[in-house]
Order: structure tokens, then C-alpha cells, then sequence
């Protein structure tokens, strides 16, 4: 790695010369916008990143990134993303992928990658709908959503995203909307910065086929009652004004009122990233809109071994161990005899 | 057996010998043919193996499911394959003699073990009388003997338990085939010792059993005559034994060398590759990097990427799995990536036969894609020559960046082989030609263009990592010369013919097809991969009768040397033979319309040289 | 446009039109096609129409890559292509003129609405100077019309939004079109007030701008004449418009009832192919159960089970998703169950052109999998026959126990042509042979034999919940009769030789080849698929020239008819034309060692009957 | 469904013709005969049954049955399952799968037939490695194991079977062992009852790859404070003397001694397999040895919607609504016109 100082980059930088081809109005729009963003914040060279996609509107992102970028075939950025990863861990590697790119025909490859723990940033942007082959249902539609190959609605019971990651012991769980820019920008860069699979969850509004899947969570009026923005060490409150909190009753999550003062900050349940088993990180995945305000933020972040990084070392070791391997050695293996 | 002349003091001369041990699977004839192979290898025969293993991994003792066999070919003169009749038979229970005793030659040597032919034992194998004692064996010579029996009493005195002294009675009839054969015991006492040195009590016990064994044959009576099978005459040098598989292992590994690269092998266990999968990931001091990846499309999907990233990539599985990949490979021929695909055949369709071989996988290997995907295909057609023909698909995809799928089978991946052992220092460097910067024309603007291709049309390699050579590739048709992506009708035609013709360009970069035999006559006999050691043996048997046929082996299979169309017609018949229903026929046929015949056979197993030969002369007679 | 003629009051009597309508994605185009087509259909021409989509859902406005076509073709006589060249196209902004242009026949009519040509809009379409203005367009009747701006004015007292307005202006130009070819309003406008009728706002803005758009045509008098296309002399009967796609699901549904079966339908959504699967699951009355699995794998999979389960079982994709079922495909073949894989054929390698045609996976289809694996191929060759052909795919799976892929593409499964509502009371049933009961001989204990054939070697299917039938299947190598594992070489061969046979013999059982034309001639045109028009169209005309020439259609690629060899023979010359590189004809070649000609095309879309006339002609001057 | 009174069969009526082909000594054995004494306390006849397995040592399972049996390809059981119940409801479908089988290539469709909770019943038989293909590491072999393709140790951090399926929001989640046949009977016979999708994680020996992997859980001398055996609305005891609890402390567990009388029953967690939200199941899915007892029994059974049961209830509504639909009427939708 050079030690020269970089040139400062801007957002505009790491934009390619490609026209980009979503819907106006797209949610995607705003989540480029804002990857570019931080991107000169990482402060990684253009060369030593890469975008890797499967298929899908989604999918189309790194043709838009002046990186590196691979635009695969359906479902299988994950495992595509851990050869790069594999061959050369210097890489900074993003994968973007869509909810059915990622959880229904890719389903397998995103839980091994993120079991695996490979350092590389998955952003999956969920708009609970197949957009690019216009809009029919994914694995992340709500029960009974009537789309194009389920005219009388359909009876497959949702997955959900982040648990399905904490079920797959992810090591970094989070999730942001398109609409709020500034905190998805933070969870980008702080999926960056993490070291290991970070996971984060998209909601992104397909405003053709799927359009306000998630007014909930970006209008004025209610967004603040709906959602519960996570902080590390901070109590769980959320609220137009800060006066409702989440409690623990036993395993199950109630919201209470700060307002008449029964309760107060300190009965709340503390958020924590840290903690080693994801039993409250999986909890909190549990709470959705209506019941519940969904969690904004990161779940979970700890450390963990990288897969690729015990692939290397285990190399390095060898090495040390053996020597770096010599042509002729293996030639001579085994019994010889001479003719 | 081909000739035998008896000297005196009842050696009889032989100038190859085939035997075949064949027992359940727990009683470890795997173990004792690799043994008897290595010490005829090291004694300087040429050898040719042929392993057989049962599809379960332990099916129920002393079921015909559970027989296991090796049947290893050895010889004073060049061996091509494991032999077609059996000379000696050694059978370790009535199963294994049932299984096996079709292949043994009239008056061949078959050696029981006679305490394993109890009422179950021979109930368990469907026997309805003892073979042993009916007059059903009475074409071979039959050798009774009580291995387990002497066995038991060879350790009366072992520390070692019931069952572990019973684990030892391969090694009696280890000692007792090296007494007939004239093989020295010092290369296989020396193994023990190496094998079970952390174990001296089952070291002394196997190594007391193989001395027993020895000894037993020398007085017990029972033979005729022992058999002397001379020193081979190969060309001089130091020799090893190799299996197709670990050829192929360390072809990777060298291909990689040679193009001062970091191997990545995804791959996903199957059934006969997963061998490859195992010996590589024992040269991490080589930085061979293996993936066992969580399936098939994840394999190929991780060694597109680590290709995209720089390593040499490699991706190895057998048929089931090759299907899987079709989509991904065709990803890889899009975006123009080098990529070997290892192709272990075995019988299918479907699951099939998981451990048999077969030949059926050209079809797939060609056409098993959507849309017009064109890359290269090879074979490699013996154990040793899966390390050059690994090499050479290294070299292929690395100087052409196209994506090679590389077939062997199941039985050279299985079979072992002498190999002489090739000179290092004698290797040509693979030549890999990176993007050395931007590639536009004129301004600097327009930045890299990565498929600007050069005069073989290949496109520039350039590696995530490089500064200013940032750019994006996918599965989307893409414009010629930028790679962004493009739907333009003449541009889907220009691209589809340029795939094309890239891959037809390697023929220049090739050797021409070559034959043995004469340059033209009555017949042409050709084949592809495994099935080499057969044809040959069959053609040089025909020629050696005055016969005018010569045999084309075709390495390449896409494309195919460029002479090879004038090849065929210079014979008046072509015969095509072939362990699948006719698939290269049918493409030389379509290529060169090519009226060729054909010899046919779907068993799970290799050709005997008899039936190639049979079929030769049936085409001549006509 | 063949023939015309000028009747007296600027009345131009034509024998068949093409037009395209070409504007942004956002413009409405598809619709306004779709609208005409059907008001030529019930006025009574023969129709047949060609949508292209851009492959993005919708790409910035205004640039080539968003332009969306509809090519409608419509004639008094009977048609069989979309229309080699375009006599009217309707470009509603700069990049829909730029890319449609080339294909309007020269002195042809281009209408455009001027108000979409300003500075950006030219920009955005890469052109310098306005080619409104310039003389780039001298060779074409141009006709600028104020489309954006009259459709304002004609709603400027709509309650409506200015951008729902502006939606409206696409009902201009149908009123305008209308007009121009004596069409009649009356269906457009019943349709604006079915679809719009909760939106009686939306219903009156449309109907209005259209009536606008017709009285436009009236009195601007930019037009010297209208046209007229008199209705088509089709077979009498009952008539509607069917698309490719929709066929085939009634097709399906239709094939199920005929067996008396369920229909399942489980599929992975994929471009062109999803509407087959829009399309059924409508159809739940009818017991059709569509799954959308979570990916192809598991959709062919849940088909296997279904079929298993006793359903007639059927799977839909398009190339990159048959590629991922060859594996699970080889399990059907193994298990001879039925199951029938439609493929919509699609642009490829890989990701390829998805919204475009081709018909590169005939290999695939014939070839994708592991081992000795065929099955049946048949391909529909229009809109309309897709309706035909998929009866007759689950007739050949139910009959004859075994997997049939059937073949259509892009172009006729989005393409619409008139179809003679077939008579239902006139439809065979499909006679599917369930075992009947315990079927081994003699005494009962053998149990169920699921691998005892009959004598077209079909194997007996028995449906879980079947007491006494119980049994187990697999994608092992089975023995013949019992179906129990087996991995003996001769059953292998057996079984191999087996499958092959039981597919060869469905030729038994399939109509001979037919040919349009000559017996015997010059020149043989050999197709499959989608060609068909085009192909016959070219044949007609050189034949009405008095050449020698006819057409062999092939429908069944898998088994050929019997006769295909000895039809080839009869012409001095063959030809095959596709849209690839020659799958057919390599096939043919290699199976009748016919040294036929190619004509090939991979550019994404069909053939131009011209194409196929100017080959014609090559071969019969040489 | 005949009314007639069924035949009384026994265990041996559900065994098929075909020799067993497993190793001496194979837990698939126990698991065999423990699955064949169970089928005629479900009183359901054999030609209603089907089993479905992938490949693997496991999935020969099948053969072994007189009922219906389909021995599919490599991880696509549960799809097949899938199609077989969604024609036929009616049929009793069991899905046998293995570690490697159900978790590495076949995750995907597990999750998703998990998640759609259709009702078949999952055994997956997990002996922590490849047995078939001669002993790799599968996706549930502890970080470092040794096998023929990780000789230095594997890298991956493996997925708990039952951490992904309560990921994947199942209904019903049990855990057993070979060894204990009492207890696996009864878990198999509670999963057969389950309505859903039944997942049990058996573990199960393979004495020739990955010998003693569970001794833990089997050992007379130690599995009683090694393992936790559930009961529904009990508290969470073991240890050989009944003397350990499992206490939660915020949302750890930890074990608390009931030895010296600080703690009594009621402080302890108390089981209850019908929790709405699956935290518990999730939580008590992380508990591993050595750190705590393995918890064995049903974690989690809740009724959830059927997915075949929405197929069929769309269809039956449609015919309702419609009619059975007519194939005239078909042919007549849309524009028709006479010519
Ligand atoms: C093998 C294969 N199957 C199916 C498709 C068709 N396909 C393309 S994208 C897509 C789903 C897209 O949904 P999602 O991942 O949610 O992305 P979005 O478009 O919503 O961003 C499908 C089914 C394909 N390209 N390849
Ligand atoms: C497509 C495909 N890939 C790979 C294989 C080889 N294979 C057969 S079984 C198996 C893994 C078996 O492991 P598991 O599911 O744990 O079953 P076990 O044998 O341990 O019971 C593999 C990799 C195959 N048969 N098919
Ligand atoms: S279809 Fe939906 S997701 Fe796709 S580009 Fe359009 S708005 Fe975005
Ligand atoms: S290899 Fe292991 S799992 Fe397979 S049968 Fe043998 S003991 Fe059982
Ligand atoms: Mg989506
Ligand atoms: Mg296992």
C-alpha cells in the first residue's frame, strides 16, 4: 500500500460515464447519491474498490460507480464477491443486491456469505417487490399483496431480512431508508468501516410497481411514532416528542410512555451492538410496523474472524512452515525410481 | 496376458500380468492393490491401475453392493490400459468372486479366502451351493486358502484386539501375491513402518501377517509355478506413480507457476473430483487457494470473481455439476475471463452412477448453456496426462481469456500410472498479457476500453487494483471495444460472431492433429480422452497383423486442430469409439460430414481392448 | 406493402400496412399499438404485430435506450410477419425517429410530434441539427403534428393535472391513425370507458384527445389520402387476438382438462416469460396452481413433485433459467415422469439481450445436462400455434412418460395475431395410463414393478395415495422392471439404449413431415420455431415467381418425423435459416449428413422475409 | 378418506425390500428404526405417505420405507416436498436431508419452504460433516476441523441449523439425537402432528468421518449436565441430579445451581414452545456446549396459515366465485369477432 497522500476526491469522482437508466423517481436514485458520497470519506482509492450485483433494477448500481464493478447474474453476487475477496483481501468490496436478487434465488449464497464472514458490504435494498421483471412478489412482500402472479394476493409468509442474517450469525446488522440520507449514509460507512460481512437493509421505494411500501417510515407525519432509531448505549425512545420508550417484559418487547412520568429513561431497554450472542439484535428484528416502531440503525456490530483473512493465514503459514513451494518438490513426492 | 515362456525351476516368464483383488469394502483392497502397484512400479514394470469402488461407502458386509476391487495391469513391455481379462483373482468373500469371476481368463489363477465362505457369507452373495465346492470354478485354477485363519494364528501373540487382527488378512494375501510375483516385501515393510509408525503394535502385526503370507506361499504346495515379470523398457529417467487426479492437481499448480500467478480452486465435493479438491488444498505453500464452496454455482461464481480479481482461476466438479455451472459459464464467456472448468465424467444421467465412468459429458461441455456460448474444450487422455493437459488449459484461457472446460473421467482420475517425471526446467512460461494502462485512442478521456481486443481478438486483462483502468463488466451484450452495455442489433451479431471466432483464432495456437500409424488406409480410429490406452493398444494390435489403420486421438475438442477435417479423409472408414452414445461422432459428422461409424458402450466402464479390436476388424471384413 | 391501388375521393385501397408506433417508455406506445391492432382484428384484417421493449423498466426519458416500439402489420390477405418494412411510423419524440427510421420503406409516412423535438430532446437522441428541419428526412411523406400542444387544448377545461394531460396525447395519435386507415372509434372507445370507468375524469380526457385526433386528420390537410385495407378472406368462424404467451397458458390449461388433470405451474419470473405465469395463475378456477418458486431450481423441482404427486406438471422459463434446471431436467428423464419445460427463448450468452429474440437454445435444450439424457423438443411456430403446440407437448409427456421442452421465443410469444377460435367439442382427449395395480406376475408378493414398460417402453405411472402401489424413485441408475438401484454394467447399457428408444419411438406417434410446395425442387427452406412466417412468406413469393422451392416447417426436433431424412433428399439444395449460428443444421447435418446451407441472423430480432428471399435467390443463381 | 377401520400395522410394515446400505454402526440406523416404530401410531396408511430426500448417506432414507419415496438430487428436497404437497395436501410428506444436503447446497430451498411453512416434516440428520463423498466439512463442522479438504482446519464459521431456521420464521423447531430413541421417537411423532413445516435437527453419528462428534449429548457420564431437556411450561432443569436451571439474566442465559437452596424453580426460565414471537426459541438456539447444556426437545411449535392450504383455499374460492371454470368460456375472452 502506497503512503502518498491521496488526492481528494469528491462524490462526483467515483460517478461513471454511464446515462443511468432507473425510473425517475426510483429510490435508488437517492441511494447512489449518497454511496458516492461517502465514498471519498473511506478514503480508498477508486482502483481498489469494487461493486459487485446480481440482477435486478437494484443490480444495475455498479455500472453507475467509477470503481471496479461486476454485474452478475441473478443471486449469485455473494459468492461471486468471495473469489474477489478470497483472491485479493486488499480489495474494498461492496455487494448490492435486491430482495429477490439476495433472498430468493440468491437466498443460499447471502447466508453463507455472511456465516462465512467475509469483510464485504452487502447493501440488500428491499422494496418488497421484483421491479426489473415488473412486479411481481418477492420473499419480502407482506402476506395477502396482490402483484402480477398473485392476482388474489399471495399465502407465502414473508421473510424478514435482518433476522434471517442474524439467524445466519451475522456479524454486522443494520438497517436505513432511501429517504433519509444522512442516516444512510452513516450506515453505509459505518458497514465500511466494519470488518467482517456487514449487512445492511435498504428500505428502498419502487415507485412503479411497489410505490409507498414505506411511507410509514419516511412521512413527516408519522415516521418519528413508526420507527425507533438505534443508539449504541442509549436507551430505546423513540417518538415525534422522544415520549415513548421500549421496555423488556420478559423476552417480549412493550412500548411504554415516558409522558406521565411512571417511567422513566433508566426502566427503558439499552441498545447494544456489542453483545456477543445477537439474542437482542434478533429481538429487535422481530419489531415491525404497526405493532411495533421498526429499528433504524445498527443492530449489531461485533468482531469476528474474517473467512478470507483464515485463508491467507492459514497460506502464510504454510509457507513459513514449509517454505514457498518449489516446482520441482512436488514433482518428487511419493515414491520415485529411476529408469 | 500376452506372452509366457516357463523357464526353470518353475519361473514362468510373463510379459504383463493383470490381477484384480476384489473384497467387501472393509477389507481393504484399495490398500492392498495401491501396495502390490507401488511395489511393481518401483521394481520398474510399467503399471496401469483401474480402481472400483462400491457407490456406498460401506455398503452391508458381504453384499455384492459392498465388493470392492483394484485390478492393477503390470508389465515388461508399455502398458495403455489396466488390462482386459484377469489373470489372478484374489477374492476375499463369495461376493467378490461372484462379481468378479466373469472377467478372469479360462484357466486363470483365482486365490479364495476359504474362511469367508460360511452358509451367510455365501447366502449374502445369493450363492446356492459353495462355489468352492460345486464344480462351477472348475475352468480356473482354484487356491483355497485360510487367510483369516493364519492370520489369527500369525498374531496369536499380537496385543492387537479381535477385529484389528482380522483388519490384517489383506496383508496375507499381500505377502503371498508378492511371493508368486516375485516382488520384494521391503518397499510395503517400509511403508508399514512409515504408516502405523505412531502404532508399533499394528505395524508389527501387519508386517508379521505380510511375512506369513510370504512364507505360505513358498510351502504350502499349492502353486505350480511363480511368475517373473521383467523390468520394462521406459525411457530412462526417475519415475513416479500419478493418478489423472493429482495429475491434475499439480498441473493447476504449475499452470499457475508458469504464469507467476495465485491458483484459486472453487469447488464443491463430488464424486470422483473431489479428489482434485483434496490435494490442492494440501499446497497452500504453493498460495493455491481452495474454496470448498456451498454448492456447485457458488464454485464457479467465486472462481469467476477470483479471475476478475487476478488469481488463476479453476473450478472442478463432475457432471450434476457441470450442469449446474452452465448459467455461471456462460457469465464467463460474456465477460471474456480466463477460467478452467474441471470435468471429472462419471455415469449419469442424473445422479447415475456417481462412481463409474463414462464419457458422456462432451454434449454438455459444448451445448449446456443458454444462447450462443462458444468456449474450449480438451481432454486429457491418461492419469499422467491430466498434468499437461491441465497446464495446457491454463495456458489456453490465460493467453486467450476464454473460458476452457477440461474433461478427464473416472477412470483415468482414479487410475494410476508411471510417470516419468517431467523436467522443470523445460517448461515454457505462460505468457499473460495485462492492461498496461488506457487504451483509447488519441485523448486519455475516454479511459480504458476493455474490449479493445488485439489481433487474436482476445480482449486486455485488466485487474482490480490498477490504478485508472477502472471499469464494469457483466452478463448484458456489450459494445465492442467500451464493454458498456449495448442492445444494438448489429453490435448482438458482430459480438456473437467475434465469441465466435475468438475461440476458433486458438486453433492457430495448437498443434495440428497428429496420428499413429500410416498417414492414410483402410481405417481411422478415433477418440477423445480416457478411452486413448484401448484404442491405441487395439490399433497397434490390428497394425502388428499387417493391417492398414491408424489412430487419431483428438486432445482438442474445441476447436478442433485445424487439419483435422483433412485427417479423416484420408482413410476410406472412420470409426469413432466412444464411452457415451456417439457425441464426438455426432459433432465430426455435423462438422466435416464425415460418414464415420461407431463402437458405442454406456457400462461404467473403460473399453477392453478385445472389443475396440473386434469392432476394427468387423469394419475391415466389410 | 405489396399492392395498392387509387380509388376515386383520395381513397388509396391497400392490400396490407405496416406501422409502427415508437416513443419513450413513458409514452403510452405499447397501448396505443395494442389499441389499433384490435380494431384492425375485429374490422376483420389479418393482423400480426411485434412489440420491443426496451430492457430497462424505464430509462431516462428521452434517450434511445428508452424508446419502446409496436409494429402492427394488417392486410386484406393472409399474413404470417409483422412486416418486413415499415410504411407509417409514428415517432413520438427525437431518439424513437432515430432509432425506428432505417426501417420505413423510402416515399413512406413519418408522422411526428413536433412538440417534443426542442433542444434537449434532440440532444438527449444524439442528434446535431433538427432533423424536422434539415432535409435528412426528404426521402419520407413527413407530418409534423402539434400533438402536445392539441392535446392541451383539447383539455384545457379537464379537471385533469397538466401531466396527466400530457398523458393523454398518445389518444391523439390513434384518433389520428384511426382516421388515416378507416378505422372506427367505436372499440377504442368502449374500451377507454371498461378500463377508465371508476376514473370517469381519465375516460373523458382520452375519448375526447382521440375524437380530436381523429377530426385532426380531417381537416388539416396534410394527408392527399387515407387509406383502405378491406377486411382479409380468413376461414369463417369466430376470431380473437391471442399473443404467444397466452396461448401457451390456455395451451396448458387446455392440456390439463384434456387429461383431466390439475395443472400445475411453478416458475421463476423471467423476462420474455413471465406472463405465462401472470397469465395462469388468473386461471385458479380451472385448478391451476401456479408457484412462484424462489428460484428456477426449485421451480422445476416443485414440478418434479408435482408430477410425482400426479398433476400434469409444467415449468416455464426463458434461457438463463433453463440453464439452471439441466440437472433437475436430467432427474425427470431419469424418473420418467411427465413434465413439460417451456423455454421462451431469449437474446443471449448469459444475461444477453433480454427483451429480444432468438432462438440460440435449441443446443440447450437437446444437450444441457449431464449423461445420455433425451427427451422430447418441440417448438411453436407463431402467436397462435403456441396454443397448439403446448396441447400437444402435454399430450407426447402424459402418453409417453417422459420430459418434452417446448420451444417458443420473444417475438411470437409478445407478438399477437388473429386465431380461429378452435372448436372444444373437436378436441381428443389425452388418454393418460395409470398402473392399475400390483403389476408383477405371478404371485403378488413382487409388489409394484414401476420400471415394467409396455410396448412403446412406457413405464406405468403410479400416484402416491395408490394403496399397493407404493415405490421408490430416483435420479440412481435403476434396474429395468423393479426400478431398484443398480449399478450392474448391463443394466446401464440396457437402460441407456432404453431411453434413447423410448423417445425415438414417440416418432411413431407424431405426424410425418410435411412441406408447402413442391414435392421435390431446387431448393429446400428448412426452419423451426418462429421463423415460420417469415420463412413461408419468402417461399411464397419466389414460388409465386415460379421457382422451385418449399418450405419444410420441423415442429418436432426431438424425435424428427421418420420421413424428415428422405424430405431432405428430394431437393437439390436445402437451406436452414435461423436466429443463430446453425443449432438446426448442424443437427441435421450430422444426422442425415445433408450438406445443407445456412442462413443465420443473431441481432435480436426476426427474420425480414426479404432476408430470406434475397438467400433464396443466392442459392438458386449458383 | 375411507372411514373403514384401518388394518393394524406395525413397525416392520414400513420397512421396503431393499438391503441397508449404511456403515455398521451409522446413526441413520436408530433414526430408521425409530422413524419406522413411530408411522403406526400415525395411523396413516402407507400409500399416503411420502418421503423426500436429496443425496447423501441420509437421504437413502427412502428406499427404506414402504410408503412413496422419491430420492431426489443434491438440496432439492424440500422444493420437490414442495410441489408433492401442493398437488396433493392430502399426503403425509416427511423430508430427509443432511447437514450438507439440507444446509450447504440446499439452504436456500430450505429456508424458503421453512418460511412459506408448508406442512411437511424436515429431519435433518446433522453428523457435521460430508459422509457420502468420504468426509469434507460441512457447514456445521466446528471452526478448525481437520478433514480431506480443510487439512490445516476449516475457516468457516458454521450455521446452527437451529438459529437459521427460526431465521426463517418457522412454526415448529426441535432438536434430538440418535442415541436417545425415546426421545426422537417422540419428537418425530410430535413433528408428524405438527400442522407446518416441521424442522428437527437429529444429531446423528457418522462412526467412520466424524466419530463421537456428539458424545457429549450421549455419554451416560456427562449428558445429563451436557444437555437440556425442554418441556413445555416447565422450568428449564438438568444436570444428573435435577440440581442446574437456566436463569435469564437481561437476555442471557446462565446457569444458576439449585444445589444450595438460593434459588428455587420459579426464579428459573420457564419453557414455552407457543411464544407468538420466536425470542425464546431464538435465544435457547444459542445455547451450546461446553458453555451451556444443548437444549433438546420442542424449542418452538405455534400454528401458522399453511401455504398449500392458501393455494387450494385461492382455488376453491375462485371456483366458488366463478364457477369451475369452463374451457369454452376461455377461448372467448377478450375481442372476439366473426368473420
Ligand atoms: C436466472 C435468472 N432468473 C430470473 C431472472 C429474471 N429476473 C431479473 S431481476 C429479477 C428479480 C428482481 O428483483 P429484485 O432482486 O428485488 O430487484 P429489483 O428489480 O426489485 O431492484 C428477476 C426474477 C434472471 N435475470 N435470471
Ligand atoms: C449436484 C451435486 N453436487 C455434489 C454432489 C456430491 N454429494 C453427494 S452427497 C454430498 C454431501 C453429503 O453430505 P450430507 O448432506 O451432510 O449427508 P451425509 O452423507 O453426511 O448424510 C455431496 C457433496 C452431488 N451428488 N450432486
Ligand atoms: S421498476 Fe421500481 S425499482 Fe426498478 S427502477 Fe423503476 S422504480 Fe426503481
Ligand atoms: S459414512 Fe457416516 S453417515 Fe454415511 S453411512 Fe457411513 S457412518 Fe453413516
Ligand atoms: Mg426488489
Ligand atoms: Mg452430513
Amino acid at each position: 500500500m502506497s503512503t502518498e497522500a491521496l488526492p481528494q476526491l469528491t462524490a462526483k469522482d467515483f460517478a461513471s460515464d454511464q446515462e443511468i437508466r432507473w425510473c425517475p423517481g426510483c429510490g435508488d436514485y437517492a441511494i447512489l447519491a449518497q454511496v458516492k458520497k461517502i465514498m471519498p470519506d473511506l478514503g480508498i482509492p477508486r482502483e481498489k474498490i469494487v461493486f459487485v450485483s446480481g440482477i435486478g433494477c437494484s443490480s444495475r448500481f455498479p455500472y453507475y460507480m467509477n470503481t471496479y464493478g461486476f454485474h452478475t447474474i441473478h443471486g449469485r453476487a455473494p459468492a461471486l464477491a468471495t473469489g474477489v475477496k478470497v483472491a485479493n483481501p486488499e480489495l474494498t468490496v461492496f455487494v448490492v443486491t435486491g430482495d429477490g436478487d439476495g433472498l430468493s434465488i440468491g437466498g443460499n449464497h447471502l447466508i453463507h456469505a455472511i456465516r462465512r464472514n467475509l469483510d464485504v458490504n452487502i447493501l440488500l435494498f428491499n422494496n418488497r417487490i421484483y421491479g426489473l421483471t415488473k412486479g411481481q412478489y418477492s420473499p419480502t412482500s407482506e402476506l395477502g399483496k396482490k402483484t402480477k402472479s398473485t392476482p388474489m394476493g399471495s399465502v407465502d409468509n414473508p421473510l424478514h431480512p435482518l433476522s434471517i442474517a442474524i439467524g445466519a450469525e451475522a456479524s454486522f446488522v443494520a438497517r436505513t431508508v432511501d429517504r433519509n440520507v444522512q442516516h444512510m449514509a452513516a450506515m453505509i460507512k459505518r458497514a465500511a468501516e466494519h470488518r467482517g460481512t456487514a449487512f445492511i437493509e435498504i428500505y428502498q421505494n419502487c415507485n412503479i410497481f411497489n410505490d409507498g411500501a414505506f411511507l410509514f417510515a419516511t412521512e413527516k407525519e408519522q415516521k418519528d411514532d413508526t420507527t425507533l432509531y438505534l443508539e449504541h448505549g442509549k436507551p430505546m425512545i423513540f417518538g415525534k416528542d422522544g415520549d415513548k420508550g421500549i421496555r423488556l417484559n420478559g423476552l417480549e418487547p412493550e412500548i411504554v410512555s415516558l409522558k406521565d412520568g411512571n417511567m422513566k429513561e433508566d426502566d427503558l431497554l439499552f441498545h447494544d451492538e456489542k453483545l456477543g450472542e445477537p439474542s437482542l439484535a434478533y429481538l429487535l428484528s422481530r419489531m415491525r410496523y404497526p405493532e411495533f416502531p421498526e429499528p433504524m440503525g445498527v443492530l449489531r456490530c461485533v468482531d469476528q474472524p474474517l473467512f478470507e483473512q483464515g485463508v491467507h493465514k492459514q497460506i502464510n503459514d504454510a509457507v513459513k512452515a514449509k517454505g514457498p513451494g518449489k516446482l520441482e518438490d512436488i514433482l518428487l513426492e511419493g515414491d520415485t525410481w529411476d529408469v | 496376458m500376452t506372452t509366457q515362456t516357463k523357464t526353470a525351476k518353475g519361473v514362468e516368464q510373463r510379459t504383463d500380468v493383470t490381477i484384480r483383488f476384489a473384497g467387501d469394502s472393509g477389507d481393504g483392497m484399495q490398500l492392498t492393490g495401491t501396495q502390490f502397484t507401488r511395489t511393481s512400479a518401483i521394481f520398474g514394470n510399467d503399471i496401469s491401475t483401474f480402481p472400483d469402488f462400491p457407490a456406498e461407502i460401506r455398503a452391508p458386509a458381504g453384499t455384492l453392493a459392498g465388493v470392492s476391487g483394484f485390478q492393477v495391469h503390470f508389465g515388461s513391455e508399455e502398458l495403455h490400459t489396466p488390462g482386459d481379462e484377469v489373470d489372478t483373482l484374489v477374492a476375499f468373500n463369495p461376493a467378490a468372486l461372484k462379481k468378479n469371476i466373469e472377467d478372469v481368463v479360462k484357466g486363470g489363477l483365482v486365490i479364495v479366502n476359504e474362511d469367508s465362505f460360511g452358509k451367510t457369507d455365501l447366502k449374502k452373495a445369493g450363492f446356492e451351493s459353495n462355489p468352492l465346492e460345486d464344480d462351477s470354478l472348475s475352468q480356473y485354477r482354484l487356491i483355497k486358502i485360510p487367510a483369516t485363519k493364519l492370520t489369527k494364528e500369525a498374531l496369536k501373540d499380537s496385543p492387537l484386539g479381535t477385529k484389528a487382527v482380522d483388519r490384517c488378512k489383506n496383508f496375507f494375501a499381500l505377502g503371498l501375491v508378492s511371493w508368486l510375483y516375485g516382488r520384494p516385501l521391503e518397499p510395503v515393510v517400509e511403508w508399514i513402518e512409515r504408516k502405523f509408525g505412531k502404532n508399533p503394535d499394528v505395524a508389527n502385526a501387519n508386517r508379521d501377517v505380510l511375512r506369513v503370507g510370504h512364507a505360505y506361499g513358498e510351502t504350502c504346495e499349492y502353486f505350480e509355478n511363480t511368475y517373473q515379470v521383467n523390468k520394462a523398457k521406459l525411457t530412462p529417467g526417475k519415475y513416479r506413480r500419478i493418478s489423472g487426479n493429482d495429475a491434475t492437481a499439480l498441473g493447476f499448480i504449475f499452470g499457475a507457476r508458469l504464469a507467476e500467478k495465485d491458483l484459486f480452486y472453487g469447488s464443491y465435493p463430488i464424486t470422483p473430483a473431489s479428489d482434485v479438491l483434496h490435494a490442492l488444498s494440501r499446497y497452500k505453500h504453493f498460495r493455491v487457494k481452495t474454496f470448498q464452496a456451498e454448492d456447485e454455482i457458488a464454485a464457479i461464481c467465486s472462481s469467476i470473481g477470483a479471475s476478475f480479481a487476478g488469481d488463476l482461476a479453476t473450478t472442478g466438479t463432475s457432471g450434476p455439476g457441470l450442469a449446474l455451472k452452465g448459467e455461471a459459464l456462460g457469465l464467463a464467456v460474456m465477460t471474456e475471463l480466463p477460467l478452467v472448468v474441471l470435468n471429472v465424467q462419471r455415469g449419469g444421467p442424473s445422479t447415475g452412477l456417481p462412481t463409474k465412468t463414462e464419457q458422456a459429458d462432451l454434449f454438455q461441455a459444448m451445448y449446456g448453456r443458454n444462447g450462443e456460448c462458444p468456449l474450449v474444450v480438451i481432454a486429457a487422455c491418461s492419469p499422467s496426462d491430466c498434468f499437461a493437459t491441465a497446464i495446457e488449459a491454463c495456458r489456453i484461457t490465460l493467453e486467450h481469456m476464454t473460458p476452457v472446460v477440461l474433461l478427464t473421467d473416472g477412470f483415468i482420475a482414479n487410475g494410476e500410472e508411471p510417470w516419468a517425471i517431467p523436467d522443470v526446467s523445460q517448461m515454457k512460461k505462460i505468457d499473460v498479457k495485462y492492461a498496461e494502462g488506457v487504451n483509447s485512442n488519441g485523448n486519455g478521456e475516454g479511459g480504458f476500453l476493455p474490449y479493445k481486443r488485439d489481433d487474436r481478438l482476445v480482449r486486455p486483462w485488466a485487474i482490480p487494483g490498477t490504478a485508472g483502468l477502472q471499469h464494469r463488466i457483466g452478463g448484458l451484450e456489450k459494445q465492442d471495444i467500451t464493454g458498456n452495455v449495448n442492445y444494438e442489433p448489429a453490435n448482438h451479431q458482430h459480438m456473437i460472431d467475434t465469441r465466435a471466432k475468438k475461440v476458433a483464432l486458438i486453433a492457430d495456437n495448437i498443434p495440428e492433429q497428429a496420428v499413429e500409424g500410416p498417414d492414410e488406409g483402410d481405417l481411422l480410429v478415433v477418440g477423445w480422452g480416457g478411452t486413448y490406452g484401448a484404442l491405441k493398444s487395439a490399433c497397434d494390435r490390428v497394425r502388428s497383423q499387417g493391417k492398414k489403420v491408424a489412430h487419431c486421438h483428438i486432445r482438442y475438442l474445441n476447436p478442433f486442430p485445424k487439419n483435422l477435417g483433412d485427417v479423416l479423409k484420408r482413410y476410406k472408414k472412420v470409426l469413432v469409439a466412444e464411452l457415451n452414445c456417439g457425441q464426438l461422432r455426432f459433432i465430426l459428422r455435423a462438422t466435416y460430414l464425415v460418414d464415420a461409424a461407431a463402437l458405442n458402450k454406456v457400462q461404467g466402464k473403460p473399453f477392453l481392448i478385445s472389443e475396440v479390436e473386434n469392432k476394427i476388424n468387423e469394419l475391415l471384413a466389410k
